[in-house]
């Protein structure tokens, strides 16, 4: 298997469906010209021609929006918000719009759109573009939410986003750009939604994450290991569908879970994850789950500050420990 | 507005116009009367007074254009062919409603008809419409998208980001805004720098009219040169057609900020009595005519209250059905 | 102590505030002289005039910028949502700026607004118009969140945040508006922001719920005693700042508890509550911590489907029950 | 722009604009260098090129008008009065900075200057101008709101609302749209259906003029009458200042979508090359004193570094304050 980056593997998938199916269209602020801001839609324009390859005004509402009438008039779009922070202009057209079409017109229309957004903090872009948004679309019914943390899902899942009926928020990472691995070549490699991976076994503690956390998570493993501790690391791929058989399943074998965030902590969807597994292991967990999330501030610009608000790779073995150490 | 109505119409087309405003007004009527039954519950928006736009604009548009619509969008789906029984049965909230009882009077939707909904959210159509208009076009169809809105949708965003996306990318759409003066309370001069709404199209480019919405020739006329200009130059056109609506903004408003004169104004300016007297006037209906063609519609509704009264209500298990494919 | 409406209580709020302060306007779409449309601002462009008694444009990102700008620029806004539905129109000026504003430019300045939105479900106004949002406010750090059950709190809340120096997402509930109850006439009455209610003493169970659902929890432990059982009913009244010492102690000591919420069910506010209450009482708890909520669906239009959607008091008996039932 | 500069304003004024614009370009091509040795983070969007618009708008405005931009924003700051150095320490991400290293280069922020913000939300500023104009004609204050923003700013909602509301409200705003052609790597072209942006303005009943935004006079002049009318009428106006810049969007972008043509063209009419060969034909400085003006500000930028350099990391604590009240 060849190895590329995360940014490598969803430009192909994109290029790879737009050839499969003429009914694809690519449109976002400078997808095409441009190239992307972060250039994941490299080489689309040259390819597939401006009919295909849109760029739009600075509307982001509009843009959600000219995805859901196209997709009702039998497009498949797959929309680029610049960066999932601007999303929030577009809540109405996204919430209130996208997600309720098909059942508030009683199971009509359907809305095939595939909404592709980098976000998450890290590079000193401040309060505004810093911003993990996920547990907003991961609470509103009618829309699935992908979080790929790996090149292979990024690519695998984008696709099987593309092919979906449903309207998908196909979220990226921006530090995840440049990370490689192995991505399979074949074109009909997908990834289904709905189905968490399990990155690492292990039999002392189940760590549940997503997108880069869940990189993150791996190394935490990684170092852990150094101390005899074993943990068993659920990447969970789609928040919607949630796989919640794979997490429970984990946690009821090694009794003990830690969930990781980048969003902010308070009403952050880690204390679903971390309720669903209190609910279904009662019986079973030696301790309480712990979440590690991101702190309930406005990100910061300075680089010293911002660190503190992200969880590290530290701050995830010291839960991991103390989970362990707990005893009751 | 002065030529004779055959001029414009054969004679059966005109009283189909007749027919289908006298509906759409039994039919409001109707449902006020539901709702204060209880039967139908909810938000309900009557089209009463404005029947000439849709009636006109409907029989302008080709039947395979898409039309959209907002809140008060009972009429424009009747009268695009909507059953009247299954949007009867949708405002009482039942299983063979025209979107299972789940949309309701804000949300009808048909698109066998191309009738791409009513919503809710003041302006959320407008992106959509450009939307519709773009696969259109993308697609190689010959169809337009036309998209009605009220006066004070306009101070929406979306508005904006519509009327410049469909002229940058020239797409084939026809926004109706339909004038009645008010957003709810809100008299159109109190909420818009520049009540005139047809001449916010100058920012974009975008040729606009403003027409009398209370003559359905006029909007039938307005509306199909707009349609024949639409298609021919695949690029956005604004229309706006001044109207008035003759009850409260919703069944819950007494509607008075309105003084009972400026009612009555428009209420003498009743689209329906006006084109029945050029009917009668010009001798293609007599008064008895028009008259058999109120109670069958009045017949019609009758049915549909039936049909909706002995519906079954949905089961329990729709609940989680039609969210995702 | 006078009986009045929850609906008058906020009326009353407003009326006695902007007798005290003249920095404070009311602005929102047909607040003033159709006096809103829920009629909660009756009276007040008569008392305080077109200069203070603001009618907007429908633009509801607006509405919520201008009051940003104008408490910059040193009023207090009161600004009307004419329901909390339209607020997804808002999301960029509520969280991007509102909640962002002072912290990013490092504390020197500070946003005095209250935003007062109706919302919940119960009316048939389907998808659109019948959301429970407040998940998405608690969740963005930056903003405080209320949520008054009854009339004197809606009365008492509603003074300390036009009083309060931050910004305050106040959120009503559009079926409590002719709810009745004793409000204190002291013009000084204020309730104090995250400090949660208990509005029921019980030992057997603690049920915690906010807004609308605390009124149905009051209702089912009240059917609850017929058959001899005894609940705790905690109303959070606020949810940022929230008073978690207070839900925690009580389920410290009934060692079974039961978290009520209208909003969807899936990452939706409710979780946060339970994991806390797993992680404080771990080792006390006698059952799992159940969750009553929102289905998570657009809401549908028929009242026969809708009323599935929506917690009742039997879904609150029920809960209660099954969690009594449950032996570990 | 033909009459004499000593005409308009004293020698002095004059060659503080000088100085204000070499002040600003010094500090901008600093903050590249930084950028590259890496003590400059996040995103960088620098000014060089458009000096004229920020330094002729100051100029033309009151003391304590408000001014608000977007992330492009620190000559703005700067030219109305920041300390470079704690502009500096803010980029550098230091407690001493002038958000105390919380907001960084797209948020620099000084009310006790009227300077109210840098926003990167694109348009997030137009409501806010519009609420601070509210609340001095509220408070019965003697300033406006100044709105900076970009050609590709414009296609928000919050702009159309915003204009709208200013308008409706008649408040004190003067909108100032620095039209660099560009929005990223879209030319307005393709983003706008009439690229003639203060022609937008006439949906809204605003008064709006073209400027030449490479000239420091013509921009002082246009924005010194727009500041009078302004006050004198309680309405809003627009002028488009059609400028360029001479960097990428960001430090990010090489800015492959301009041709070198197109950029050596706007390079030739540097605003501050020309106001200098303005300023030495009319004999209002000398090219030595002009140069000792240069070398003083690239003292003030060195210092400016250093400072930041030396300047202490917030304490940890800091993450939890400036939140709430
Ligand atoms: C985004 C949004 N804001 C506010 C409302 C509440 N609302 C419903 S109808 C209406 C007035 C709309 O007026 P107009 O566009 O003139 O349409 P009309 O009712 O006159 O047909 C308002 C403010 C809403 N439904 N959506
Ligand atoms: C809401 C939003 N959408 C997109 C972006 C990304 N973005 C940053 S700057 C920019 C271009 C803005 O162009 P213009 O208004 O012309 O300002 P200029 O950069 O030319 O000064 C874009 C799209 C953003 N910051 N905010
Ligand atoms: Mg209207
Ligand atoms: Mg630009």
């Amino acid at each position: 298997m060849p190895e590329m980056t995360y940014r490598d593997a969803i430009n192909l998938a994109l290029k790879e469906e737009m050839r499969r199916d003429p009914s694809i269209v690519v449109l976002g602020e400078d997808v095409a010209l441009y190239e992307g801001s972060f250039k994941v839609t490299r080489g689309l324009l040259a390819e597939f021609g401006e009919e295909r390859v849109k760029d739009t005004p600075i509307s982001e509402n509009t843009i959600i929006g000219v995805s859901v009438g196209a997709a009702m008039g039998g497009l498949r779009p797959v929309a680029e918000l610049m960066t999932v922070n601007f999303a929030l202009l577009a809540m109405d057209q996204i919430v209130n719009h996208m997600a309720k079409i098909r059942s508030m017109f009683g199971g009509q229309t359907y809305l095939p759109i595939t909404v592709r957004a980098p976000g998450g903090g890290g590079s000193q872009l401040a309060a505004q573009h810093s911003q993990s948004l996920e547990t907003y679309f991961m609470h509103c019914p009618g829309i699935y939410v992908a979080m790929p943390a790996t090149p292979a899902d990024a690519k695998g899942l984008l696709k099987s986003c593309i092919r979906d009926n449903n309207p998908v928020m196909f979220l990226e990472h921006e530090l995840l750009y440049n990370s490689k691995g192995e991505v399979p070549e074949d074109p009909e490699f997908l990834v289904p939604l709905g189905k968490a991976a399990v990155m690492r076994e292990g039999k002392d503690l189940t760590i549940v994450a997503y997108s880069r956390m869940s990189v993150l998570a791996l190394q935490a493993a990684a170092e852990l290991e150094k101390d005899g501790i074993s943990c068993e690391v659920v990447d969970l791929r789609t928040l919607n569908p949630l796989d919640t058989e794979t997490f429970i399943a984990s946690a009821r074998r090694t009794g003990r879970a830690v969930v990781v965030e980048e969003c902010w902590r308070t009403a952050g969807l880690g204390s679903d994850i971390a309720f669903r597994i209190h609910e279904a292991c009662f019986d079973t967990l030696l301790a309480p789950v712990r979440r590690v999330s991101g702190l309930d501030v406005p990100m910061p610009y300075s680089r010293k500050l911002e660190k503190l608000c992200i969880p590290q790779v530290e701050t995830i073995t010291a839960a991991v420990k103390e989970v362990l150490s707990e005893k009751y | 507005m002065d030529s004779k109505l055959r001029a414009i119409l054969p004679d059966q087309e005109l009283l189909k116009l007749y027919q289908q405003m006298v509906l759409s007004r039994e039919f409001e009527e109707s449902c006020a009367e539901q709702y204060t039954k209880g039967h139908i519950t909810g938000f309900l928006h009557l089209y009463s007074g404005q029947e000439a736009v849709a009636v006109g604009a409907t029989a302008g548009l080709h039947k395979d254009d898409y039309i959209l619509s907002a809140y008060r969008e009972h009429a424009q789906a009747i009268v695009r062919g909507a059953d009247p029984k299954r949007v009867m049965a949708e405002l009482f909230g039942k299983a063979t409603g025209i979107c299972k009882g789940k949309g309701g009077s804000m949300h009808l939707f048909d698109p066998g008809l191309s009738f791409m909904g009513g919503y809710a959210i003041v302006g959320g159509q407008f992106p959509i419409a450009v939307g519709l208009a773009f696969a259109a076009k993308y697609r190689k169809e010959d169809r337009i998208s036309a998209c009605f809105f009220g006066d004070g949708a306009v101070n929406q965003g979306t508005f904006h980001e519509g009327l410049n996306w469909a002229r940058l990318w020239n797409l084939p759409v026809l926004f109706v805004c339909e004038n009645n003066f008010y957003g709810i309370g809100t008299e159109v001069h109190r909420s818009s720098a520049l009540a005139d709404i047809h001449k916010r199209a100058c920012g974009y480019d975008i040729p606009a009219v403003r027409i009398d919405g209370m003559d359905v020739m006029a909007v039938y006329e307005a509306v199909k040169w707009g349609v024949d200009w639409v298609r021919e130059n695949s690029r956005p056109y604004l229309i706006e057609a001044m109207t008035y609506r003759f009850r409260g903004h919703s069944m819950a408003d007494p509607g008075k900020y309105r003084s009972a004169a400026e009612v009555e104004l428009w209420k003498a300016r009743d689209p329906i009595v006006g084109f029945a007297k050029r009917l009668a006037d010009e001798r293609i209906a007599t008064g008895e005519q028009l008259e058999v063609i109120r109670e069958k519609a009045a017949a019609i509704v009758q049915e549909a209250v039936k049909f909706a009264e002995e519906s079954p209500w949905p089961e329990d298990d729709e609940v989680y059905k039609d969210i995702y494919v």
